[in-house]
């Protein structure tokens, strides 16, 4: 085994009186993968934002080759050759991908030329296709990952953290990406890769590293591990089946029909019908009109072209009567837990009352709102969904993302919705969050009709009744999960090579 | 030894908040008070003047009640627009509008008996604020504009309208030719609540007004749905809230509280419309707001004690003559250091050793 | 209108137009670091005061200039403590330096109100002055006019060919992202608004050096809001915002010219224009460019790190 | 007796305009014997000027000035209430038992400064930057505009608007808003020395007012319209010492000395210092009064008739421009 690069010692790190990393050892070796793997708020982006200078231990060193570093900003951390690729993109949208590249670059004047030149021999090298005059804010998720990638790669990074990197990518991209880890490994770069997506960590990893509330409690070479439902085992501390049970349900009356949704620019429409009792799973790359298809379903802009209809209602129609009608209603999952699905600096109660308070409110036009009432619904609800913790008056931005989405599906399943619209309903989540968040949508689809909307294709085929694939603005294909010649098209359907039309 | 700043997981107790912002008020005065000095005036002789000016007798107390009760109520208004975090700085433009709601009825009915003539008033006024909020409201909505530029821009629109309007259709024949409409009939004007006190029926307003807001902020359902609007307008608009409708909802109450403190001006202690009523209340609202953190017992209190300060800066100019402006420069700096406190609301500041 | 009104009505724009275009570039700065900083008039009123006194203390108006431009950065680093290290709310921030800053200069300005000092005066520039209505227009104006129309060049040419202006748009787009490009975005954001309240001082300094030589209570006069504005017209950027600056300036000299020329219209009407006029443009250049072009992160504080 | 005198300004009292001049008079005051006086300045008017005429009362104060137009109700209503307390008001026109009033015709002044005006101006266009169009400017333009027309027929005024009595930034914009369209005499009824500043830069004449304007614009002024408070304030205070003040309603002419022109510039030719000199003495003794018919306004409708004076109620009511006035009156 070579030397390693960087060499974590005794790491100790915590936010008030949660301990996210103690005394934490680990070794990144130049030409292997190292994985590391947690349930949520294990700790792992904890101590990867400790290694690349965002944050500052409380104790315990950083050494790179021997020589003890004092990372004490991001700055430094580059300085000592370590970057990472951080969950959630960090770039300048209104900027270009060579600017973005560049930036940080203690250098007075720009020669524009000049950094476009070398930003595109750079992605060549690696087998990245993004142009480097394009603004980000046009940018596919898989390009925009390319484009962190390429700011490692200028800066002839020597460690390379990625934190959850393929939960926002198609498999084809995913692919992609490994391909360029593997360039780069070649170079005698060393990498970290942290995923909840234990095939991959599978495929890719040569070690794997286990962290448990903060500490390391398993570090293995890949080879010595047989199967996922050990990983998930060592990770967990219990056994994790990894399956839930999918019961038939009654198909009945449908709940939501789309003919010709105009999603995004190109889209020439959307057609499907949902019914209760079924589960559709929409799967494709991000920004093919997801968006858009749920905005729309949901209310939150007008379709541009073709019909929707909601509980047989008109879309106009639905939205306009649909707070003073409890017994048809629609639930919105977003995506977005902290920008969308909640207020973070709100509590858990003004965050539970957000899409329920006219359940607790009334008198005339229902003015009042009944707080102490929604009070005691929402403790028990907490209690029954084990959000964690189950106290009303923290605030939402406190709880870990696994439990702030068991807090929203709490508090979207209490409206007993006849329509339920997940979207990206596990993602970030660890196994075992997601295995309970499964359960609950495969519960609640005994009363609806859901629209699971996902990227994720493992997460679809256990889910579903039925599949569609979603490309540039339009369903490509849609078929019951049964049928599996489809099944083994979808991969490319994502990727838009199909000449297969919409069948409904 | 190494300082680190934490969020707090929990609220501050209550007298935590109030030793923060004691110690940030304290620290302004000891600013200002260098100035004083360096300004030849002695600091301890200066603030004893200018608290005694303020709050240190009968008279004193009244009189600072009584320039509370405008800035009370549009103060009242900038809050409401806060919550939604509109920000609504024209709240001199609809106190503006407001006075002239209030005389517009006021001259177009002389004889008729106060009980009609003081609800229609108000009613006007508070109409004609309102409206002064709306349009940039609907602005915002539609035409994405930015609100803060154009409420501020309709505050010197209606500056010059109120001039116009005294200077041309509403100036009294008998002014002899001054700036000025004429003077309300007696059915026109808010009384004293007795005949020894100068304090006026406006003070009952602010009571029934600032209880009103209150409760709407506090039981209803559209109270909650500005708080969260407010937090996260994302938020609101996934769960449903009408966004839009609250912005003009907001900005039209907002409004209607300074256009009401227009009324209860001009009609109980102007008694006839002069361009001079405009002495920036609607700006030191802004202040108390911030200062009370949006709440409306805070804002009370706030607001007293304002008042009370720039009453006491007169005392100051009588007795020591220090220029009137010291008074901005006390609030001013009340603020900032306030506003700085507020880390102190959110963070905690520990001390933690290093390896 | 004739002519021989037009020219010296334009020439009557571009003057009072300058101190707000100065004012106008301090706050694109600023807000390009992703700081609101609505305080520009109290700013712009410390700094007219602060050069009126050091022009009548010294004699020297360029030094006066320059010293108004230094007590511009000292009065916003107040915003820079409040909103930076104690994370204030950036609007109300903005407020309480207007009014502190129209307070101390008012204040510390009470005993030379009225009175005068030496300032600059317009200078013909050889040559150029010569050209036949534009020389009028643009070329026989104070030297304050003529250095305002080198920095919105050199503006652009810092916000998009020099890396620390890179720096500086990325830290008001996304400081995040800055960070983990190893940017320092305190440090960046303390030079937004350094080099922003520098400007607004010199605008402040072009009232009381150029416009009058002479120092009131409440000079600014609103100015300083009216930049505000502009910068939103102006889609933040420096190129645009002289065109706004002179259109403002242009509104007030034609309204005063109207009534000279004696239109039969309201003082108090024709006094609303600019004000009005402001609002329209807002409303239109609002409409039109749905996109909004202000600095994403523009207004939200950075979170204390560690 | 020891007397205590209480000044309420509008404005700034360093402003060299009308604040300043009224409180120059107040120093005067204050050097006579037994008295102490103290002020506050930039009192709104309206309920802040109550506020503050009552403070002064009930601090003891035994005469209080209130020195604009918008203190008269204030004042009065205070003045009810402290009825030993004498309240002197400037510029309106209510009185009570208490309470005087009083104010200068200055428009005696602005006429002697037009007739300077339209001696010197060769494009035959004088400038007038004015405040706000009430009673007490439009007079002062009219008076000004008949001095000059008293020499020189042609002559035409143009009136620009500031609506505001300080703010050196704009009055000077309206200033060379006035030369733009011609103007090379600039008066101006305002506080701030704007107007000098525009004309001295840009080489034409002006007119002051308040006090004497020269410093401000040495080459271009010709003289001001001013004000000069000493003597009435001393004379009122005296009484009140001495128990003999009654409460009247005064217009103070330039026999009083308490409106005046200062010192003329040095461009002023000898001839027309002698004429206006000599107008000056015929303006004390009364032969000469500034509104004698015939007095036509804009439209040439006839205001004062042949040989006719205009009264003084006609003279404070006054919202009319005579004619070769250009300028709005709303
Ligand atoms: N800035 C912070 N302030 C307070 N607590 C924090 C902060 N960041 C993380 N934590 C807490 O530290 C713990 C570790 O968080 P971390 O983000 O490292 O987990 P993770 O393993 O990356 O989880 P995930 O799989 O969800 O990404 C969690 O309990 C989290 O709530
Ligand atoms: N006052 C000016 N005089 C001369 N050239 C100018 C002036 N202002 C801008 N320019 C030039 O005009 C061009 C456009 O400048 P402007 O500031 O309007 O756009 P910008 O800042 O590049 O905005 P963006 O990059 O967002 O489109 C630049 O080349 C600049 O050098
Ligand atoms: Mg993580
Ligand atoms: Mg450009």
């Amino acid at each position: 085994m070579s030397e390693a690069l960087i060499r974590l010692e005794g790491i100790s790190k915590s936010f008030g009186r949660v301990r996210a990393n103690s005394n934490v050892s680990l070794e990144i070796v130049g030409g292997r993968v190292l994985a590391l793997l947690g349930e949520n708020g294990a700790g792992k982006s904890t101590l990867m934002s400790i290694l690349a200078g965002q944050l500052r231990p409380d104790s315990g060193t950083v050494s790179a080759r021997g020589r003890v570093l004092q990372l004490t900003s991001p700055e430094e951390a580059i300085a000592a050759g370590i970057g990472m690729v951080y969950q959630h993109f960090k770039l300048v949208e209104a900027m270009t991908v060579a600017e973005n590249v560049f930036l940080g670059h203690r250098q007075m004047l720009i020669n524009r030329r000049r950094i476009e030149a070398e930003v595109k021999a750079l992605a060549s090298q690696f087998g990245m296709s993004v142009k480097p005059s394009a603004v980000i804010r046009d940018l596919s998720m898989g390009e925009r990952q390319q484009v962190e990638i390429l700011k490692l790669l200028y800066r002839r990074s020597e460690v390379l953290i990625f934190d959850e990197p393929t939960a926002v990518l198609t498999p084809a991209e995913a692919e992609n990406l490994f391909a360029t880890m593997r360039l780069m490994l070649a170079q005698g770069k060393g990498i970290v890769f942290i995923s909840h997506k234990l095939e991959e960590v599978m495929s890719v990893a040569d070690d794997i590293a286990i962290l448990r509330r903060g500490e390391i409690v398993d570090t293995v070479p890949v080879i010595e591990v047989s199967s996922t439902a050990e990983l998930a085992e060592r990770m967990v501390g219990r056994k994790v089946l990894l399956e839930v049970e999918k019961k038939p349900v009654e198909i009945r009356q449908q709940v939501l029909s789309l003919h010709g949704l105009g999603c995004g620019e190109r889209g020439d429409g959307v057609s499907f019908e949902l019914r209760q009792g079924e589960i559709l799973g929409i799967v494709g790359v991000a920004g093919n009109g997801q968006k858009e298809l749920v905005e729309t379903v949901c209310g939150l802009c007008k379709p541009h072209s073709g019909t929707v209809r909601i509980f047989g209602r008109e879309w106009g129609e639905f939205f306009r009567t649909a707070a003073d009608d409890p017994d048809n209603t629609l639930a919105w999952i977003a995506e977005d837990r902290q920008g969308l699905a909640t207020c973070p600096s709100l509590d858990l109660l003004d965050n539970f009352l957000l899409t329920t308070r006219r359940s607790f409110s009334g008198g005339p036009g229902k003015l009042f709102l009944f707080r102490e009432e929604a009070r005691k619904r929402a403790e028990y609800l907490l209690k029954t969904f084990d959000v964690r913790p189950p106290d009303l008056s923290a605030a939402a931005w406190q709880l870990s993302g696994g439990n702030l989405q068991k807090m929203v599906l709490a508090r979207e399943f209490y409206r007993k919705p006849r329509l339920i619209v997940a979207e990206q309903p596990t993602q970030g989540l660890d196994i075992s969050a997601m295995e309970e968040v499964w359960k609950l949508l495969l519960k609640a689809r005994e009363a609806a009709g859901i629209l699971l909307v996902t990227g994720d294709l493992a997460e679809a085929l256990t889910l579903s009744d039925r599949i569609g694939v979603m490309f540039d603005g339009r369903l490509l294909a849609c078929f019951p999960v049964e049928d599996t010649v489809s099944l083994a098209a979808v991969p490319q359907m994502m990727a838009g090579i199909c000449k297969k039309s919409a069948t409904v | 030894m190494q300082l680190q700043i934490l969020k707090r997981t929990r609220r501050i107790s209550f007298s935590g908040a109030v030793a923060v912002f004691v110690s940030a008020i304290l620290l302004s005065l000891l600013f200002s008070g260098i100035l004083l000095s360096l300004g030849g005036t002695p600091a301890v002789a200066g603030f004893s003047t200018l608290f005694k000016g303020g709050f240190g007798s009968r008279w004193a107390l009244e009189d600072s009640v009584l320039k509370a009760i405008p800035i009370f109520l549009c103060s009242l208004g900038v809050a409401v627009a806060f919550r939604l975090k509109v920000w609504n700085i024209g709240a001199e433009g609809q106190y503006a509008l407001g006075a002239i709601g209030a005389t517009g009825v006021a001259l177009a009915f002389p004889d008729w008996p106060s009980w009609a003539v003081l609800p229609l008033m108000a009613l006007s006024a508070a109409c004609a604020g309102g409206i002064w909020g709306l349009i940039p409201a609907l602005l915002r909505q539609k035409m994405h504009t930015n609100e803060i530029i154009v409420t501020l821009m309709f505050n010197y629109i209606a500056v010059y309208l109120l001039q116009y309007l005294v200077l041309g259709v509403w100036r009294d024949p008998n002014s002899h030719g001054f700036a000025v409409s004429a003077a309300f009939s007696d059915a026109a004007i808010i009384g004293p609540l007795s005949d020894a006190a100068s304090v006026h029926w406006g003070l009952v307003h602010c009571i029934v007004l600032g209880i009103l807001l209150l409760l709407f902020f506090r039981y209803t359902r559209i109270g909650y749905e500005i708080k969260a609007a407010g937090e996260n307008m994302n938020a609101a608009r996934y769960a449903g809230i009408r966004v839009d409708f609250l912005v003009c909802l907001v900005m039209a109450i907002s409004g209607g509280l300074a256009g009401w403190a227009g009324f209860v001006e001009v009609s109980a202690t102007v008694n006839q419309l002069q361009p001079s009523m405009l002495v920036g209340y609607g700006y030191t609202a802004i202040v108390v707001a911030w200062l009370a953190r949006l709440n409306p017992a805070g804002i009370a209190v706030t607001s007293f004690l304002l008042a009370g300060l720039r009453v006491g800066v007169e005392s100051l100019q009588l007795d020591l003559q220090v220029p009137a402006d010291f008074g901005d420069i006390l609030e001013g700096s009340i603020l900032l250091m306030v506003l700085a406190a507020g880390l102190f609301l959110e963070y905690r500041i520990v001390r933690k050793g290093r390896t | 209108m004739n002519f021989d009104i037009l020219i010296p009505l334009l020439a009557a724009t571009v003057l009072s137009g300058t101190p707000v275009l100065y004012a106008t570039l301090g706050e694109i700065i600023t807000e390009k670091s992703g700081v609101l900083n609505l305080g520009v008039e109290g700013v712009m009123m410390l700094g007219a005061f602060s050069a009126f006194f050091v022009a009548a203390a010294t004699g020297s108006p360029w030094l006066a200039f320059v010293v108004a431009g230094v007590v511009g950065m000292l009065v916003v680093s107040l915003h820079g403590v409040v909103c930076l290290w104690f994370q204030g709310n950036q609007v109300v921030s903005g407020l309480a330096l207007t009014l502190l800053g129209s307070g101390l200069a008012n204040y510390l300005g009470t005993p030379y109100v009225g009175t005068k000092a030496p300032g600059f005066s317009a200078v013909a520039l050889p040559g150029l002055s010569r050209i036949p209505a534009l020389g009028e227009i643009f070329f026989n104006h104070d030297p304050l006019v003529y250095l305002s129309y080198l920095l919105p060049p050199i503006l652009w040419f810092f916000f998009h060919r020099t890396g620390i202006g890179l720096g500086l748009r990325a830290v008001g787009e996304n400081p995040a992202a800055a960070r983990a490009a190893g940017l320092n975005v305190q440090r960046l954001r303390w030079l937004g608004i350094l080099a922003g309240g520098f400007f607004m001082g010199l605008g402040g300094a072009c009232l009381s050096l150029a416009y009058t030589h002479l120092w009131t209570s409440s000079l600014s006069g609103g100015r300083g809001w009216i930049a505000v504005a502009l910068v939103i017209f102006a889609f933040w950027r420096p190129g645009r915002a002289v065109f706004g600056a002179w259109l403002f300036g242009g509104v007030m000299a034609l309204q005063l010219r109207l009534q000279a020329s004696g239109a039969h219209v309201s003082s108090s009407l024709l006094l609303m224009l600019p004000y009005a006029l402001t609002v329209i443009v807002l409303v239109f250049s609002s409409a039109r460019r749905k996109s909004n072009a202000a600095p994403a992160a523009l207004g939200v504080n950075v979170e204390p790190g560690e | 007796k020891e007397v205590k005198v209480g000044f309420i300004y509008i404005s700034p009292v360093g402003d060299a305009g009308y604040s300043y001049a009224h409180n120059e008079g107040r120093k005067a005051v204050e050097k006579m014997e037994g008295v102490t006086t103290s002020f506050v300045e930039s009192v709104p008017e309206g309920p802040d000027s109550e506020r503050v005429a009552l403070k002064m009362a009930r601090k003891g104060y035994d005469v209080i000035f209130g020195t604009s137009f918008g203190y008269m109700d204030p004042l009065l209503k205070v003045a009810k209430k402290f009825p030993k307390v004498a309240f002197l008001h400037c510029s309106g026109y209510k009185t009570a038992k208490n309470m005087g009033n009083y104010f200068g015709r200055i428009y005696q002044s602005r006429y002697l400064t037009g007739v300077v005006a339209g001696s010197m101006t060769k494009s035959n266009i004088l400038g007038y930057v004015a405040a706000m169009p009430i009673p007490e400017v439009i007079r002062g333009i009219n008076a000004f505009t008949l001095g000059a027309q008293s020499v020189n027929p042609k002559v035409q005024v143009r009136v620009v608007w500031t609506n505001s009595w300080y703010d050196p930034a704009t009055e000077k914009e309206a200033a060379k808003s006035l030369l733009d369209v011609g103007a090379d005499v600039l008066a101006q009824h305002q506080d701030s020395p704007g107007p000098q500043e525009a004309a001295e830069e840009a080489g034409v004449y002006s007119v002051g007012y308040n006090t004497d304007m020269k410093s401000f614009a040495p080459k271009a002024h010709l003289t001001s319209a001013v004000w000069n408070w000493a003597p009435y304030y001393t004379k009122v205070v005296k009484e009140v010492q001495d128990g003999t003040w009654k409460p009247e309603s005064v217009w103070l002419g330039m026999e009083t000395g308490v409106v005046d022109i200062s010192p003329y510039g040095d461009m002023v030719p000898e001839a027309v210092r002698k004429n206006v000199d000599n107008l000056k003495g015929q303006i004390i003794d009364g032969s000469l009064k500034v509104f004698t018919g015939p007095i036509f306004d804009q439209q040439g409708k006839e205001m004062v008739p042949v040989g006719q004076v205009a009264p003084d109620d006609q003279l404070l009511n006054m919202n009319w421009f005579v004619k070769g006035v250009t300028g709005t009156l709303k």
